[in-house]
């Protein structure tokens, strides 16, 4: 008889299939969060030998400073902007690709291809070409606006602007992540449902959208909302290849703050506030999502 | 045999340098042996790194940092003062003062320039003369640059005619053309919200409202000066060498000094942009090797080499009297000349604001210049940026 | 009554690629009938009712809906009603929602179907309401009532499939063509909603074509049964016609709740039955029944006792295999011993040994 | 009507990476000229010449190709029994553990990169490999989207596998893994693209150019003090996408099915 | 023989959460048995089954192996094979694979069974070579040898059971257990997998323990039928038994082909039989047939012709509803015609109206 009881043996048999990866989460993020966050009580300067405790300073400063909002109000424009562009565009695309599936397989697959690319891409190459495409004066969507009669703009270095244009580009780097979800999700509804919403007379391209295909695409959108938020919440690359946060912390984002608050300035503390409300907001905003969504989505 | 890690910043400009450097050194010194990190991307960066390695403990022994982010190392006590090194007479090993002043806080040197770069112009003369002007009577004042940028402007579609970045250096720069300072001697005051400072920030506004400075980025003009559609534009001298790549054979790029504009000629200073050396290892042994390296590349020889790759300016005056270091170097570069006589004359220290707020408030000088760009008071923004800055860094 | 009949394919071919799968059909279902079409996997039954329903298209062929040639209407066009075999419900409307459906397309604008706004138009308000009249009846009569407000995915097997019917139900169609609707049920539900699904086609008067591929089925449910056997028809007429006289031995093979005895001439089995030399031999194993005078004997080598029958496993001296169907109130002996046995003369079928075309055999078996 | 506005899409989409290597064929003179040509006037194949030449392009690919396998390997090898477990398994830490992953799921790793890089150098690990591999093993994206795929999957071909003799490692190695394949597929693009385009995080735990990852490689033509090398980094853009978009080519169909049938029907 | 049961469940209960699932099961499995467990759906059978293999563990009671008892055991150390409903195939192995996993795991060690490496470990090879050899010779016995090399996907319902049969088969185990093995199957491949699964029976003398929800099956297959009804057991005994003298209403209502028709005290059915005034009287429809001078008349409702036989939906004056069988060469009245019948007296069936235990009736029915 083995010397330990079944029970036991089922307990080990658990640790060891999930202990691993549970310790590596604890190991690598979530010790360090609570590290962060201890640290967003104090004033410490990265590298500096010592720090004091100064209560809720941090998230007062951030609060109460033009600069702390501003990141917090261009967090919330730019997700506003991002969220429904690209999970619209990703939905119509997808939507077109699959059907092109069945007349085009080859033209979809490779049209798959070039929707996907600026997943792939490195976005170090990448900022440099936006860049030259951008320019106010050389780029080519200037000069395309200009040639259909529209103003040329100012588009990386227009306060006003500067946000929208990087919403615009997150908007290109994420359909077609989005893309590829919802392909997944479409090429999972059974077609005899199709079929039914046909008999039923609900034949035409509107009627079958909202029938079948939309609400059968509930539990991909939800998947796809929390992952474009959640990176869309993240932004940085973008902000810290094209416009630093500038002109004037007109693309200022919670991210960037962060990160420059706690790497170009040292200032550790303070950026450690920020990222707590960071995660405060991205947390409270997900659960909301999905509370929401969840009930709606999953046909129970 | 020692072995020193040295750390630097910017490989497109030194990574070929350094490699030269160090070979050259170890030719004089085989007891030591030089190991290069693997370059980081900027200056702002390198310092980033070095911060934190130094917490880690796995700091490299030597490492080259920007002129002006020296002191956030300093700050943190984490590089060692020259002085001992130095000896007596630095003067006599071509450290002149103005070299020195670059690298001292508080009476100690903890620094020494390697290499310098300041503000300067860069024309293209094609647009000059398009607009009526001319490369031989090229304005001295900023009136004059301003009236000419205002005809290059003119010349219509896509031709913009002057451009500066809104950037703390570039401040500083212009502030120093007019003889004021950002800060009294012993930094516990603001001070360029004097005229001087006024009068600086308002060339800003005059650029954008008398000839018509497109609100570029800092890539977007360094795109429109090669393409030829940009007429003046000031940039660091360190630009030179890719600015006259990118133009190629459609124009000859020309530089020019900083006009001055301060009464009294004596009060100018241009900060200086480029790197400094610094030692930050603690290990006495290490640290005379580490002197060694230091004192060959902030040297005659070690100078040549830097400038003759990498086109800044050297930061040995030896080099510049010495006509058998660079003469030759200078009879093909006339850009060069210009540019390395203008740090000559003017390189002052790159001032950088003390305390833990000092890097952040660089990035309120550069929102402020923004502002007044796009038409604030300047007199009224500058005094409130002034304001902004004293409380920030703690003053009052 | 009406002699055009309600849907009528003529020599309809469907070809998918290379493949021919449906090879020159012609049927016709008239008005008010119960028709099956009775086939095994993959004979073509789904794409005949595709077709029949407008989803698919014949490559050659005609389709007529009470004598009008419909191959240029769309499925929604042709006021057909279509059960699904996997139901096809929506899973994210209700059951009333789903039954809803049909109507809500056909009565409502495009406008008067958004929730809010909908209620805005003129005549959506009535419209509605004549709509969820409708959708009681039909749920009333489906014994659905108590289950309007749930969501298909918490109904079981039985439930879902009266909600597809109640959404065929609920369309007052021309036509109602069921898929294979109660293969996913147990047995037992089974038996119970074929009853349902009779009185059903009794109270809507209207014609039902419904596939399946269980005989049983299809026999106890149908006016008519079309065998198909790899994409022509086989066979068609009453079940009793299929039973009594299957056209082929294919046919034969298909139908009846247990395999068919064959004897092939080879297997000599002359002394069974006098046919049995020049043609096959097929007898029901309800035919074949122990008798203490039969004709022949085999040994009995195993038994299935099934309550109210006994299957008995036989194996003639010859090597024929055979089984009989006794009352479950027969005491069988114990196997290996030989058993007496005799045919029905008057249920024996003759096929021919090549085309298995039926050429002989009892016209009518009554005893 | 709908394809010409999918490869009028394609097109924008397309723009930037027309740009990139437009720009990595044109000489210095004309990639800042003040007009626009798509097509260089002569093919300027010097700039891959630099590139290959002034870096060590080969090296950094096969650095990229160690870390991204590596990061793989590992995500798969932690986030795999424990997805299954949770998806399959009844135990009483489910939820909580389940928690720390939902959780996990949105924090942004500049969040933790500095704690990271200080706990690396007390256990003497920056600059090395480790250092590059180590913070990316739990992948909470990862154990979401295997256990959705597992939750999905029926319990009796587990429960088969436990009655033919399998331990459950041997299930979740031997049976789960092998049926995880597609989903495992979907995962590795997705992970591969993430941390071979990473950027962040080398910076940071690395100094050796020996070690350095394709996007550290590139940055070598990057330059705020003196302007970029734009020809030799558009040049070495090129060199490093092309195993990423070719590999996507390749695991597409594998990567659809694996979307499909896993996490995403709820 | 061996006394000892191959399996015991003594007293075994299992609760999820608030909700008693089994309910102090007790049963024994004998060596070289076929026993069935037929219940509805949802009545704990496979939960029971489970608990046989050690994929679950009961709540409270014994679970006793050859004897010993096992609940220790995890599932893949009591060598017991078990057969799945869906079959449980890896689609990602071979034919052969799938076989031969069981043996790969129990006779080479974790390294052995490395693709490439394997190969290397001494004695690997020989493993190898029996394990093909044990995989060659249960493919033979199942006609499985020339689909050794598909993978799961591309075989039909039946061979994928067949190759489910074999790798439970290959392990030579104490006790096959089969969940409802061909329940996913169509009705004449199902007849046809039965016989098979029988001859498989009697060629390992193995005892089997085998799921279904059809009656028909359990009757048709087994020495002993366990009947569960809600988590308890109704009735355990042989086919006979159960269809002869069932325990209780409820197994009468599960057992036979078609259902038992009952008859309640209040429908005041004393004419239909003498006892019917104070029991509830159940008689199967095939003990119901017309007979010119039957006890009593009732009007035909409806008829179901399945070929062998007819079943005939009557309702008597009183208003009981009655199906009776009659054999399918009985040619019925037309519906609305009175038809008159007589009860086979030795095989009713009677029940306390409240309990439903079994009062009385016929002990033996026998005509
Ligand atoms: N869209 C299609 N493309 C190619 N072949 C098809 C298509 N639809 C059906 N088939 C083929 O046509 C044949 C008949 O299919 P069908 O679905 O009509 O059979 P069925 O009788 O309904 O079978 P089952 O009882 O399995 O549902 C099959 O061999 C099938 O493979
Ligand atoms: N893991 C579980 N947790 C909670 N309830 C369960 C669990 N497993 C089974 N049950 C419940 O136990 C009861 C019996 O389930 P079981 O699967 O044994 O039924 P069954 O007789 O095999 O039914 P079927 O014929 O449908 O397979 C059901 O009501 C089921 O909901
Ligand atoms: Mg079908
Ligand atoms: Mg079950």
């Amino acid at each position: 008889m083995p010397v330990l009881t079944r029970s036991q043996r089922e307990t080990l048999t658990d640790v060891w299939l999930t202990g691993p990866a549970t310790l590596a989460l604890l190991i690598f993020i979530f010790l360090p969060i609570t590290i962060v966050t201890i640290l967003s009580f104090s004033d410490y300067q990265f590298g500096a030998g010592d720090l004091s405790w100064v209560g809720w300073e941090n998230y007062i400063t951030l609060f109460t400073s033009a600069i702390g909002q501003r990141a917090i109000v261009n967090t919330l424009i730019y997700v506003a902007i991002v969220i429904p562009f690209s999970v619209v565009f990703a939905l119509l695309v997808a939507i077109g690709l699959h059907r092109m599936l069945d007349w085009a397989p080859a033209l979809s697959r490779i049209l798959r291809t070039v929707y996907f690319l600026p997943v792939a891409a490195t976005l170090v190459a990448m900022a440099v070409a936006w860049q030259m495409l951008l320019h106010p004066n050389l780029g080519l969507v200037n000069k395309v606006l200009s040639s259909l009669g529209g103003a040329p703009q100012n588009w990386l270095s227009d306060r006003g602007l500067v946000l929208y244009t990087l919403a615009a580009i997150g908007v290109w780097q994420s359909v077609g992540y989005n893309m590829v979800l919802f392909l997944a999700g479409l090429s999972a509804i059974p077609n005899d449902l199709y079929e039914a919403a046909e008999v039923d007379g609900a034949g035409g391209t509107w009627a079958r959208f909202w029938t079948v295909t939309w609400p059968m695409l509930g539990p991909t959108t939800l998947f796809v909302l929390v992952v474009t938020a959640t990176n869309a919440f993240r932004v940085f690359e973008t902000v810290a290849t094209l416009t630093r946060g500038g002109p004037a912390f007109a693309s200022e984002t919670l991210v960037y703050a962060l990160y420059r608050e706690g790497f170009v300035y040292f200032k550790a503390g303070y950026a450690s506030a920020i990222t707590v409300i960071f995660f405060a907001i991205l947390l409270t905003l997900t659960l909301a999502q999905m509370r929401l969504v969840e009930r709606r989505v999953h046909y129970r | 045999q020692t072995e020193l890690r040295v750390h630097y910043a910017i490989p497109t400009i030194w990574a070929e340098t350094q490699d030269a450097l160090a070979e050259a050194f170890m030719k004089e010194h085989p007891e030591v042996r030089i190991v290069l990190d693997g370059p980081a991307e900027g200056y702002p960066e390198g310092v980033q790194r070095l911060v934190r390695e130094s917490v880690a403990g796995t700091a490299p022994d030597v490492a080259y940092v920007g002129l002006n982010r020296w002191r956030i190392l300093e700050d943190r006590d984490l590089i060692q003062p020259l002085d001992d090194f130095l000896g007596e007479n630095p003067e006599a090993q071509g450290y002149t003062p103005a070299l020195l002043s670059l690298g001292h806080y508080q009476d100690t040197q903890y620094a020494l320039a390697t290499s310098a770069s300041t503000l300067v112009m860069y024309v293209n003369p094609d647009l000059v003369e398009q607009a009526g002007g001319s490369m031989e009577d090229f304005p001295t004042t900023f009136d004059g640059v301003i009236e000419l940028a205002a005809d290059i402007d003119a010349l219509g579609d896509g031709i913009d005619g002057v451009w500066i970045d809104r950037h703390d250096w570039r401040f500083q720069s212009l502030l120093g053309s007019y003889g004021g300072l950002p800060m009294n001697a012993d930094e516990t005051d603001i001070t360029f919200d004097d005229e001087a400072g006024i009068a600086a920030a308002t060339l800003y506004q005059r650029f954008a409202e008398e000839a018509g400075m497109p609100s570029y980025t800092d890539s977007d003009a360094r795109q429109a000066f090669p393409a030829g559609t940009l007429g003046i534009m000031f940039e660091s001298s360190s630009l030179q060498t890719r600015f006259e790549q990118g133009a190629g054979d459609n124009f000859e790029v020309t530089v020019r000094p900083l006009p001055i504009a301060a009464e009294d000629p004596s009060n100018v200073w241009f900060p200086t942009g480029g790197s400094a050396i610094v030692m930050l290892t603690e290990d006495p042994e290490k640290q005379q090797a580490a002197w060694d390296y230091i004192s060959f590349v902030t040297g005659p020889e070690g100078q040549r080499i830097i400038v003759e790759n990498t086109g800044y300016a050297p930061a040995n005056a030896q080099v510049l009297e010495d006509r058998t270091y660079l003469g030759s170097y200078y009879d093909k570069n006339e850009n060069a000349r210009i540019a390395h006589t203008q740090v000559a004359q003017y390189a002052g220290p790159w001032y950088s604001f003390p305390g833990p707020e000092g890097v952040a408030v660089t990035d309120m000088i550069a929102a402020a210049m923004v502002d007044i760009t796009e038409g604030a008071d300047p007199e009224a923004r500058v005094k409130e940026l002034a304001q902004t800055l004293r409380m920030q860094l703690g003053m009052e | 009554m009406n002699a055009i009949p309600t849907l009528e394919l003529g020599d309809v071919t469907r070809r998918f690629g290379e493949q021919t799968v449906l090879d020159s059909i012609s049927l016709a279902i008239p008005p008010g009938s119960f028709t099956s079409l009775l086939g095994a996997s993959g004979c073509g039954k789904s794409t005949t009712l595709r077709i029949m329903a407008g989803l698919d298209r014949p490559t050659a062929g005609a389709v007529r809906l009470e004598g009008r040639e419909v191959s240029a209407l769309t499925a929604h066009e042709r006021n057909i009603a279509m059960v699904f075999q996997s139901y096809a419900l929506y899973p994210h409307l209700t059951v009333a929602q789903n039954i809803a459906l049909p109507l809500t397309m056909k009565s409502l604008s495009a406008l008067g179907r958004l929730p809010l706004l909908g209620t805005l138009i003129p005549g959506t308000a009535a419209a509605r309401k004549e709509i969820q009249a409708k959708v009681s009846a039909a749920a009333e009569m489906l014994g659905l009532s108590h289950l309007l407000d749930r969501k298909p995915g918490t109904l079981s097997g039985g439930q879902k499939q009266r909600v597809a019917l109640g959404r065929a139900l609920v369309r007052d169609p021309v036509l109602f063509l069921l898929d294979e609707p109660l293969s996913n049920l147990d047995a037992r539900l089974r038996v119970q909603m074929r009853a349902e699904l009779v009185a059903l086609h009794r109270r809507t008067g209207k014609p039902f074509v419904y596939v399946t591929h269980d005989q049983a089925e299809a026999m106890a449910m149908s006016d008519q049964v079309i065998v198909m056997i790899e994409g022509r028809i086989a066979q068609a007429g009453t079940p009793r016609e299929l039973y009594e006289r299957p056209a082929s031995l294919a046919v034969a093979e298909f139908v009846g709740a247990h395999a068919i005895n064959l004897i092939t001439p080879q297997q000599g089995a002359g002394e069974m039955h006098s046919s049995a030399a020049r043609a096959i031999l097929g007898v029901r194993p309800e035919h074949v029944v122990p008798a203490p005078h039969g004709s022949f004997t085999a040994k009995l080598r195993s038994v299935e006792y099934l309550g109210s029958e006994i299957v008995l496993s036989l194996r003639t001296d010859q090597g024929v295999e055979l089984k009989s169907i006794a009352p479950g109130t027969f005491e069988p002996p114990l196997p290996g011993d030989n058993v007496r046995l005799s045919f029905d003369p008057t249920c024996t079928h003759l096929f021919h040994p090549e085309t298995g075309a039926r050429i002989g055999g009892a016209s009518e078996c009554r005893s | 009507m709908s394809t010409l506005l999918l490869l009028a899409g394609a097109t924008l989409i397309l723009l930037p990476f027309i740009w990139m290597l437009s720009l990595s064929l044109k000489p210095q003179d004309e990639i800042f000229a003040s007009t626009i040509t798509l097509l260089p006037s002569r093919l300027e194949w010097g700039n891959y010449v630099k590139a290959f030449t002034e870096t060590n392009i080969p090296l950094f690919l096969w650095n990229g190709f160690v870390v991204v396998a590596g990061i793989l390997f590992f995500q798969l090898l932690f986030s795999i029994p424990c997805a299954f477990a949770l998806a399959q398994r009844n135990f009483r830490l489910r939820t909580v553990v389940f928690g720390l992953v939902l959780a996990a799921l949105l924090v942004p790793f500049h969040v933790t990169a500095i704690p990271i890089f200080l706990g690396l150098a007390a256990v003497n690990l920056l600059d090395s490999y480790a250092a590059l591999i180590l913070p990316f093993i739990p992948t909470a994206f990862g154990i979401f989207l295997f256990r959705q795929f597992f939750a999905q999957m029926s319990t009796e071909l587990f429960d088969a596998a436990r009655v033919d003799g399998l331990s459950e490692t041997a299930v979740v190695w031997r049976i789960a893994f092998p049926l995880a394949l597609p989903a495992a597929t979907a995962f590795a693009i997705f992970s591969v693209t993430a941390h071979w385009n990473d950027l962040f995080w080398p910076l940071i735990a690395t100094t050796s150019p020996e070690i350095a990852t394709p996007p550290r490689g590139i940055l070598y033509f990057r330059d705020q003090e003196s302007g970029d090398d734009v020809g030799p980094l558009m040049a070495g853009a090129v060199i490093i996408t092309a195993p990423l978009v070719l590999a996507f080519l390749f695991a597409q169909r594998k990567f659809m099915q694996g979307l499909a049938a896993g996490g995403l029907k709820g």
